[in-house]
Parts: structure tokens; sequence; C-alpha cells
């Protein structure tokens, strides 16, 4: 469903990413590993739409995506998250959830200025799928909640739950259990199991080993900005140039 | 899921009719002409905490739009428009001028931002004060007569050069205002508002066009801002520039950020306690303008959020101390 | 071409003075992260002291200049610690309102003291001479001699002395030079010092030629914030290199086309470079 | 959202409170109202104004108050600062005329001026405007509470051109200041000039008020080697601009706007050295005025104040004096109409009691002689003074009867279009 084709990225001359290929496939979790600098999130924000690719091309579906702004990409049905935890921390929980439900509606000035029929329709449809997300997440007794007042591990699952909402095909997580602790990190990744369960397909960036291990149908490996393997977790595991960039034992750790 | 508890609605319907039976109570011309320049003042100040509060762009070029609509609303009175054909004019000039400023500017973040909408600021101001076939130059358009008698059923003939008149006026201003942005910001797209303010790239990320959500806020923010310069336009009767000054855009500035940033009612308790407090600190004659500065340095290091968000901050403090006794409770006994 | 040269000298001797303000402004801005709007009035209270001493006292100018620096530093260290230094963690709009409250302060305070009529200290050197068929007095040589001067200093002082090199780590990254073990509250007093300062030498050197009152700082002070903005914030070549542009645009345009919108020209200018680079001249990438 | 009731509520008290604390003038008292520039730019003008009313107070009030229908009252002058701002003029101006019963109420600046036209005639607060602006646009506006102080100053446009055509000057450039003063100046003295035959070879306006630094105008005017150059907005910058410009090489006159006023440049940007200033001509220096108590007047104000006198303090002072003593003529304090009406039977004042007397009225404006002075080679030559508002020689001859006199001026007649009667 997803393709990447050679996507390369310069920053003052310097390639961050090179001549990156791959493909998504529908239903599955994808993982893309590297070490620190290997150009994972580089790539993550080509893939978004953060950053223009400097060459190289990559479609959704079979549609052209390269080049568009992050929130045309959003309505292609491909959403993502932050590596550092990113909400809105100002507004309360189930606030931050309605927002991710604004593209799908015509919730715009005038219907909004005049409480059209379609205005409280839309309103109501928004309600309704945060309430639902609320419960995914477990997060229902919260949704009135500020975001300071959540734990660590609630800000990811709400995190989640934003990108969630817009009902994406396609949900790209960028570390989504940075900082947390093994616990927390299993719980993270149930959840993650069960929004692969519902169908939406799944591309992770992650430094867990061990659970991406588990998690993954298949992972991309980059070093220096190049992928240097691709394929299942036991494939990888036994993959010498893995092995190599990852100086031996640390794909175990 | 926006609606307020019933007691707040009660309390806003006091208010209301308080406000409304509030000339029964003034006699005096000097405190009527107070309360009906705060009105206005509220309204743009309404509409700058649209732009600065809710969506977090600091538009320095406030003031210029309320001259927009002062001098809107006084070119076209003087060519012999109706005030009411003139006002709505006035502001749908000022939203056209905003679109270039808009577009230019909102490239710009931050600072950059601030700086670049006060650039635009302070050229309309000198604007205003060269381009004299227009704007009449420094000495402005004077004579500008109010709007003419309107024959209401029920309450009779109105003459609007009476104070309760002009007052009542701007309460109706006020309250549409109030009510558009009470609409706006209590609702799906006004979360988005705050959803750029709050954090731009998550916004982008969840298919909000930021730069376009942007842009209806300055624009809506300009067009309530130009209606507040239409209505000084017939209160005061004469427009230079200093309708149209940066000065202007720093006294909104401190009534939006003392009475309370992105709160609807803050930015009306601004507008009416700074310029009484003005005024009654007006006794100490040389040294009014030395305490005021002090006592602004003062208030923003103590309220930072102005009076009305430090309100909102004990009353958070309170209910989350309150909420987790609660979850505690609940842990015990489970 | 004598009265293009006439003007040219004009605009980098103004260019000189916006500069220097600048310069300071900039500081406090691109290191401490406050948009010290009062700017232009520590200048306006650089000038009142110099007069202080020079007129009133009867120093001599050099030690009217030296006493007004000093005095002026110490201004802005109690500023910084009672005005700026508790809105640490506000949003920036906070330390704005802030910045007008000090200004209308500072306009008030001088205006108490100091009484509406303009003040003037006699020109130390008023001689004239023709240079290059332009007229030149020699007061004015030096402001734009002493900007240079002061230019060159304040870049030896952030390259090569331990604590030009810590502000510049403070401004690079506060938080990481606060684990090295910077002490960053002296660092953010002793850059206040030296904007502070800078605006007093300005100014000490321009009251010779120009009149005092209280409200000269206001439209100087939103000058060196444009300044600042177009050069990149936090950019010392930029604001130099900006104060310079808008002093030579100014001179320019207010001597060929229209003194009237002199002012429409600076900002316009400022206008169009931003929309061209939205970080300035020298700011960097995503401000 | 309980948290809002606390806000409101307090802010219905304070409303309540403030307006509970309404002061009113104590019964013995008439209060003369004044607002204005008194912080800001324009604050050393305003504070002039004050002077002048608060001096012609003090000076009423040494010689017993005034008695209006048999009733003794001091005259307390109330100053309020609006810095040139119309919402604060006009909120000033209510509080003056609501809370402290002002009838009269001074204002120097135009922009303010016009929206206090448009309150003074309304029932509920009536009160007279003295307006003390120089432009005709004043007149243009129907208002029958509205006075206008000092003479007009298309008057000076006309006197000065007289003056430096006489002395032989044809050719001269322009470096006023901005504003809606100054332009109004440098358009009717163009007009006038080249109406006589002069010519304008370039116009440079400058920003007297936020400017210090003329070199770039001033070296393009100069560059068009003009014999005199029109220069002015307030006294102190207009000293500097003679200064630059003879820095710059400039050798030739000047003509100062009547806004600048050649003995106050000379005694504080000179320090009193008139050979530093060149050859000017201007409205003429206090000292040269032909009234008798000129001098004494002078020190008094000096010491008073602690700055230099100006014909705004003097005019002010003038109308101040007319103000009151039309109350005891018209019999009451609080009917402006009345008081408005009793003006005609208090002038012309004597010069030997007021140092600027007024003569009479025309519409809304009081009437008094225009004054110009000249500076050459270091010293004040003799003061001309121009009689602008009769239409004929033979009411100018019988007007001359009142006019005070010295051997140290000139009078004549200079008729004025647009004013004569």
């Amino acid at each position: 469903m997803f393709l990447a084709k050679s996507l390369t990225k310069l920053f003052d001359g310097l390639a961050a990413v090179q001549d990156v290929s791959f493909e998504i496939k529908q239903g599955e979790i994808l993982a893309i590993i590297g070490p620190n600098g290997a150009g994972k999130s580089t790539l993550f924000n080509m893939m978004t739409g953060t950053f223009k690719p400097t060459s190289g091309l990559v479609f959704m579906d079979g549609h052209n995506i390269t080049g568009l702004k992050p929130y045309r990409i959003v309505t292609k049905g491909m959403a993502r998250t932050f590596q550092t935890t990113s909400l809105f921390d100002q507004l309360r929980v189930i606030d931050n959830l309605m927002i991710g439900y604004k593209w799908r509606t015509g919730l715009g000035f005038w219907n909004t200025l005049l409480h059209t029929p379609k205005w409280k329709a839309y309103q109501t449809e928004a309600f309704l799928r945060a309430m639902e997300i609320l419960e995914f997440l477990g997060l229902t007794d919260k949704s009135e909640f500020f975001i300071p007042a959540l734990s660590q591990e609630e800000q990811k699952r709400l995190a989640i739950g934003i990108a969630m909402m817009g009902k994406p095909r396609m949900l790209l997580l960028d570390e989504p259990t940075g900082g947390l602790i093994q616990e927390e990190t299993d719980r993270i990744t149930r959840l993650i199991q069960r929004i692969r369960d519902q169908g939406t397909t799944v591309c992770i960036i992650e430094h867990k080993m061990q659970m991406i291990m588990g998690l993954a149908d298949r992972i991309v490996v980059l070093n220096y900005g190049k992928k240097i393997a691709e394929g299942s977790p036991e494939e990888i595991k036994s993959n010498q140039a893995v092995i190599e960039a990852y100086l031996g034992g640390e794909v175990h750790a | 899921m926006f609606t307020k508890p019933i007691h707040i609605k009660l309390f806003f319907l006091a208010v209301l009719i308080a406000a409304l039976l509030l000339p029964l109570f003034i006699s005096d011309a000097y405190m009527f002409q107070v309360v009906i320049m705060s009105i206005l003042f509220a309204i743009a100040t309404c509409a700058m905490n649209l732009i600065i509060g809710f969506t977090g762009q600091a538009s320095l070029a406030h003031g210029a739009f309320f001259g927009i609509g002062a001098y809107g609303v006084a070119i076209l009175t003087k060519a012999g428009v109706s005030f009411w054909l003139a006002l709505p004019a006035a502001a749908v000039m000022a939203v056209l001028i905003g679109l270039p400023v808009g577009l230019i500017s909102l490239r710009t973040r931050g600072h950059y931002f601030a700086i670049v909408t006060l650039c635009f600021g302070v050229i309309m101001w000198i604007v205003a004060g060269n381009w004299i076939e227009l704007t009449g130059g420094e000495n402005g358009i004077f004579g500008i007569a109010p709007p003419g008698d309107i024959l209401v059923p029920l309450i009779g003939r109105i003459d609007f050069s009476s104070q309760a008149a002009q007052y009542y006026l701007a309460l109706a201003f006020l309250l549409l205002t109030l009510w558009a942005l009470y609409r706006i910001v209590y609702s799906v797209f006004g979360l988005t508002f705050m959803a750029v303010r709050n954090n731009e790239a998550l916004a982008d990320a969840v298919g909000i066009n930021t730069f376009t959500t942007k842009l209806i806020s300055f624009e809506a923010a300009n067009f309530i801002a130009a209606l507040a310069g239409g209505l000084y336009a017939i209160v005061i009767g004469a427009v230079s520039p200093s309708a149209a000054g940066y000065g202007l855009t720093f006294n909104f500035l401190i009534y939006l950020i003392l009475g309370g940033i992105a709160t609807l009612s803050g930015s009306v308790i601004g507008a009416f306690a700074i310029p009484i407090l003005m005024e009654s600190l007006q006794f100490l004659q040389d040294y009014q303008l030395l305490i005021f500065g002090a006592l602004l340095v003062v208030v923003i290091i103590y309220f930072p959020m102005g009076f009305v968000g430090g309100l909102r901050r004990l009353n958070q403090i309170i209910a989350d101390r309150r909420r987790r006794k609660k979850s505690e409770a609940v842990h015990v006994s489970g | 071409m004598e009265l293009f040269l006439q003007q040219v000298f004009n605009g980098i001797m103004f260019g000189s003075t916006y500069a220097i303000v600048a310069l300071g402004l900039t500081l406090v801005m691109g290191i401490l992260n406050i948009p010290n709007f009062a700017h232009g009035h520590l200048y306006m209270l650089g000038g009142y002291v110099t007069y202080f001493f020079f007129a009133t006292l009867g120093l001599g100018f050099w030690l009217s200049l030296l006493a007004s620096m000093i005095i002026l530093g110490m201004v802005g260290v109690v500023m910084e610690r009672v005005v700026f230094r508790p809105l640490t963690g506000q949003p920036p709009i906070n330390d704005f309102i802030a910045a007008i409250g000090s200004l209308v302060f500072l306009e008030a305070f001088a205006l108490a003291v100091w009484g509406p009529q303009g003040l003037r200290i006699t020109n130390p050197y008023p001689e004239t001479f023709q240079f290059l068929g332009i007229t030149m007095t020699v007061q004015r040589v030096l402001v734009i001699v002493a900007a240079a001067a002061l230019i060159v200093g304040l870049h030896f002082f952030m390259k090569k002395t331990v604590l030009g090199a810590t502000i510049e780590a403070v401004a690079q990254n506060r938080e990481g030079a606060m684990l090295t073990g910077i002490n960053v509250n002296r660092v953010s007093a002793i850059t206040f010092a030296i904007s502070t300062a800078t605006a007093a030498l300005a100014a000490s050197f321009l009251s010779p030629i120009f009149m005092l009152s209280p409200s000269m700082g206001a439209i100087l002070g939103m000058k060196a914030f444009i300044i600042v903005i177009l050069g990149g914030l936090g950019s010392i070549p930029g604001a130099i290199l900006g104060g310079y542009i808008l002093g030579l645009i100014e001179a320019l345009g207010g001597g060929y086309v229209s003194a009237a919108y002199k002012n429409v020209f600076a900002f316009g200018a400022l206008i169009l470079i931003l929309s061209i680079k939205p970080t300035g001249l020298f700011g960097k990438k995503e401000a | 959202m309980k948290h809002l009731i606390l806000p409101m509520r307090m802010a219905v008290i304070g409303i309540f409170a403030w307006a509970a604390l309404s002061t009113n003038a104590l019964a013995k008292d008439v209060v003369i109202g004044f607002t204005g520039p008194l912080s800001g730019p324009g604050a050393g003008y305003g504070r002039d104004v004050l002077n002048g009313i608060k001096m012609a107070a003090d000076d009423i009030n040494k010689g017993g108050g005034i008695t209006v229908k048999g009733k003794k009252y001091t005259v307390k002058v109330e100053g309020l600062d609006d810095r040139i701002d119309p919402t604060i003029a006009v909120n000033n101006a209510r509080r003056l005329s609501s809370r402290s019963k002002a009838r009269v109420i001074f204002n120097p600046v135009f922009n303010t001026i016009a929206p206090l036209m448009q309150i003074n005639q309304q029932k509920t607060s009536q009160f007279l405007l003295m307006a003390y602006s120089s432009t005709p646009k004043i007149e243009q506006i129907p208002n029958d509470l509205t006075v206008s102080i000092p003479p007009p100053f298309t008057a000076y446009v006309n006197a000065f051109c007289d003056m430096a055509w006489k002395k032989g000057w044809r050719k001269g450039a322009m470096m006023v200041t901005l504003g809606a003063y100054g332009d109004e100046w440098r358009e009717a003295f163009k007009h006038h000039w080249e109406e006589i035959g002069g010519e304008i070879l370039a116009d440079k306006p400058a920003n007297y008020y936020t400017e210090t630094d003329f070199s770039a105008q001033l070296s393009a005017v100069i560059a068009t080697h003009p014999e005199f150059l029109l220069i002015g907005g307030p006294s102190e910058p207009t000293g500097l601009v003679i200064e630059q410009a003879h820095n710059l090489g400039f050798n030739g006159g000047f003509v100062l706007v009547d806004q600048a006023k050649m003995d106050y440049i000379a005694d504080v940007v000179f320090k009193g050295d008139l050979s530093k200033m060149g050859n000017v001509i201007g409205v003429a220096p206090i000292v040269g005025l032909p009234s008798p108590v000129i001098p004494e007047w002078n020190k008094r104000y000096e010491k008073e104040y602690g700055v230099h006198d100006t014909f705004e303090a003097l005019l002010n002072y003038s109308a101040t004096m007319i103000v009151v003593h039309a109350m005891e003529k018209a019999g009451t304090i609080d009917n402006p109409q009345a008081i408005k009406a009793a003006f005609a039977k208090v002038l012309p004042q004597d010069p030997t009691k007021v140092p600027t007397p007024f003569i009479g009225t025309l519409g809304p404006k009081l009437l008094i002689t225009t004054t110009a002075g000249e500076i050459i080679d270091g010293k004040y030559t003799k003061v001309n003074q121009y009689v602008w508002w009769t239409k004929d020689e033979a009411a100018y001859m019988e007007l001359l009867k009142s006019i005070p006199a010295s051997d140290n001026v000139v009078t004549s007649w200079l008729p004025l279009k647009g004013y004569l009667q």
C-alpha cells in the first residue's frame, strides 16, 4: 500500500538518507531500525511530508504523494506520531482527540458561526469518535483532564489516539515507547497489536530490539542513511551487516 | 461537551441584565463616556484575543485595522453613505487589506511575525498621517455625524447623538462579538486555532492547514477590530492617525494580557479595568505614568496569566487536588 | 554627486548609531530571548545620565560618557534582576508587556526629573571640515569611528575572551550551558549590562548632536527591533549590517524621495526582506 | 467556570466604588479646565499653555478672586494630560465638565479640539471650548461654543513673506516639520511666496518631533543654493536645524514658522548668543512686544515655572483673563453661552494690565495683532506689528487707537483674505 522509491535527503550537501527504497504491505507491522543518526527520523519526515526529499518518490495506494504538505498527506490515509511525545498540552484530553478528527468534517468558519445542521452532525460525529478512541485507549475516565495531569504512558497512548482519530489506514509511530519502563512498554506493544488487528497498517521506528523482534512482521535496517538490510525478524537477527552495525551484541540487548 | 453549568449561565444572564440597565444608574456624562469607550476597546481586545490569545500569533497591526474601520466609516459617511452601510463596508475593507498583509506576514513565525505586523501597522499609521487627500493627513477627518435617527418599533425614535443610544449601540456590538467568539472558541473549529498555537507541527500532522487557520483567525480579528474602529469614529466624531497607531495596539495588548489571555471574559475585564484604573490614577498627575508603568511590571510578574487566568489557575489547582483525593480514596477502597 | 556623497555620509552616521543600539538589543533578544522593547528608552536614559554628569555636574565629555555607561550597565543589571528574571518560563508576550511597562516608567521618570523641554550638551568637537566636497563635523566622524571601534571591540570580546565564549555558549544552548556549570543567571546579568552600556555609549556620542527628550527612545527602540529582526535574531553581524542598511535607506530615501515616507522605506524594506527570507539575513533556519 | 463570578463581581464593585469617588469642586471655586499634552511629544507645548492659564488664575486670586452676582469666587485651574489622544481628551473634558463643573475648557491641539467640538454643545455637558490652534480648520466646523485664541497662521505667512521680500530674498527652500500644522504652513507659504513673485527651490519636510538629525534633508535643500530656508516646528529642534545648516556650510537666512520662537531658540539652544543664529525672520521676541508689563511678567513667569516664557503662555494668560472677566460681566459662572456673549464687553484688553492684549472678536476668533521680529547681525531689530482683519485703511486707522504701541514697534496694515470685516 505504501512505497518509498530511492529516497534521498541532503542537508548542506551531506546525505542524511541515501537512496532508500522499501514497501509497506497492507495489514503488516513494519519496523525501521538503526543506530542513532542512521537517518530514521529523516526518512520518517520524508514519508509524512515534513521534509521534501531531495530526490526520490513516495507513493500511497499507488498515488504519488511526494512533496505534499503533512496536512494533505493525512487525508491520503496516513497518520503519524512524533518522537518526543507531541500533544496539545494546553488542552484537555478530549479536545486533543477531537482536533484529530477535524479534517474529516466540514467544520469550517461559517458552519461553526451559524451552527448549521451540518455543524451539529459533524460535531456529534467527532465527539462520538473521540469517545470511541478514549475507550480503545482506556482513558475514558480522563477525558476532561489536562495533559500535564496524565502519566508518561498515558500521554504516549493519547498521542497514538490522536493519530487514530482520523481513521488512518496506515499509522507511522516514531519511538512510541521511548522513555518507558518494561511494563509500560508491554502495554503499548499490546495496544499497537490491537491497532493492527483492527486492520490498520503500522510502520514503527524503535530502539528497543526485544520489543521490535516480537512485534514486527518485517524490519528495515538503516545505517549511515542507507538501507543495509530488510526482512523478517529472524533474517535480521542473523544478518551480518546488521550485527556489525550494532557492534555485535547490541542486537540482542 | 462544551456546555456550561446552569449557575454560570444564570450569572452571565445577570451581568447582561445589569449591562442593559446600566444607563439608568449612570447620570454622569464622564462615567458614561469611559464606559462606552471601554466597550469599544473591549470589542477590539476580544478580536485581538482571537489572533493572539487563541491562535498564538502576536499580530501587532491590530491598531491599524481598528484605524481602517475608523477611517473607512469617516470617509464613507462624509461621502454621504449611511453609517449602517459604511460600517460593514469598512470592516470588509479591513479584511481585504488584511489579505496581502496576512499572506506575507504569516510566512514568518514568533518574534518575526510580531515585528512584520508591527511594521505593517506603522506603515499604515504613517500613510494615515500623510495621504492628505484621503485621510486629511495629521488633522484627520472631523465632524463625523452620528448615524441618523432610526425608528424602532416599541421603543420609538433613537437619536444616536445621545450617550445612551451610543452605549446600547456599542453594547450590541460587544454582545455580537462575544456571541461569535463564544461559538468559534467552544467548537472543534475553535480547537484548531488553539492547536496551531499550542503545537503547530502536530496540528499539521493531524490534518490541519495551519496557514489557512491562522489566516482565518487573523482576518476575523481584523474584521472585528475594524467594526470597533468604525464605532469609535462616530462616538468620538473625529478620526486622526492616533486612531490607527501602534500606541493603540499596545493598549489593547495590555488589556488583553492583564485581563487574562485566551479567556473571553478576560479581554472584557481588561478593557474595562485598565482605562478605569488610568482614570482613577489621574490625580497622580505627573506621576500617573510612572506608577502605571511600575504596576504593569509588577502585575505581569505576579499574575502572568492575567486576572481571569490567575483565577482559573487557582480553580484548577483546587479541582486537581480534589480529584487526586478522590482517586486516592478509590485506590484505598479498591 | 556631492549631494549623493553627503547623503551616504549621513546614512553611515545614522547607521552607526542604529548598529550600536541594535547590537545591544540583539544580545539580549538572541541570548536571553527577551524582546526588550524598552531598549530605546534605556538609550534615552543613557543620554540624560550623560547630560547630568556633563552639564549638571560639569564633568568632561569622556568622563561623563564613562559614568553614563557604568550607571546604565547597573540599570541593566537591576532591570534584568527585577523585571525580566522573574518572568523566566512565561510566554515571550509577557516579557513584551513587562518591557512596555518599563518603557512607560522610564519615560515618565525622565519627564519627572528633567522635564519635557529638549536638553542638549554642548558639542565638545563642533569643528567642521570638508572632505571630498562634503561637509563633516568632527563629532559626527567620531560617532562613526566610535561605532566601528565598538564593533571591533565587541567582536574580540565575544571571540577571544572566556566571558564572551560563555555568553555565546549560553546563546547556543541554555540548558547545555547550565549543565556544564555555567552560572546562567550571572551571564544574563552581564549580557544585559553590556547591552544597556552600549546603548548609553551611543546616546553619549549623539547627545551633543541631538536633542534629548523623554519620548526620543520610542521610535529608535522600534527601529532597533526592526534591525535585529532584519539581521536575524541574535546575529551580531546581522545587527551591524542591518543598522547600516537602515541608515542608508533612510538617508537616501529621506533625501531623494520623501521625508514623510522615510520610515515607510525602512519598515517596507524589512517586510520585503522577511518575505523573501522569513528568518532574517543571518537568521538560523528554524527560529 | 465558577471562577468567573469573582472577577465579574469585583469589576462591578470596582465600577461603583470608582463612581462613588466623584469629587465635586468646592462651592466657592470656579473651575477652568485644561486638557492637553503634558507628557509625550508636545508636552513642553502643553505645559506652556497650562502655565499661562495657571498664572492668570493666580493673578486673579491674588487680587481677591472674581465677583459674580455679588458672590466671591476663587479661580481654580484643573489641568489633565491627554497625550494628544482624542479618547483621553474627550474623557478629560467629560470629567472636567461633569465632575468639576468646569464650563470653560482649554485645549491646544487640533486633533483633540475637533472631537471636543463634537461634544461641547451637548445639553448634558455644555462647555466653552477655548481652542489654542492657529489652523483655519476650526472655523470650518460650525460650533457656537468654541473660541479660537491665536491669530491665524496665515497672518504670519503674509507678514514673513512681506519682510523676506523687502530684504531682497527671492529664492527659498523649505524644510518644515511634518504633520498637519507643518503641511498647512508650507503649502500656504509656497502659495503666497510664489504669488508675490518669489521662488521655492526645494520642499523637504522633516519630522521635528521624532527626529533629531536633519542632515539628510538639510543637505538636499541646501544643495539647491537657496537664499533662505523656511524651517520650524517646536523651538528646540528648530534651533538644531539652524546649527546643523550652518555646519553643512549654509550661509543664508532663515524664516521660522510661528511655532518656533527665535528668542526661545537664542536663549535655550544658543545660550543667548544671537550671533550664532545668522539672519532670522520669525515671531517677534517677547521682550520686543509693546506692552509695558512685559518685562515684569517675564520675570515672574520664569521664576514661577522655571522655564523660558513663550507666546503660548502669554496668549493663554490673556485669554483666561478674558474668560474670568466675562464671567463677572455676564453674571454667571456656569452658562457658557452667556460667558461667550460677554467677551465683547471686556474687549479690548488694557495693554498696561495684560502683556498681550486682545482687541476684539471675529466669529469664533479672538483678535490680536501678529507680531514679527528679525535678527540681523546678532541683534534683534524693531518689531513689526500687523493688523490683519480690517477691511480698509479707515477702519485700520480707527483701530490704531486701541492697539498698544511703543518706539520699538512698527505697526502696519496687512489685510488677510477671509478674515476682513
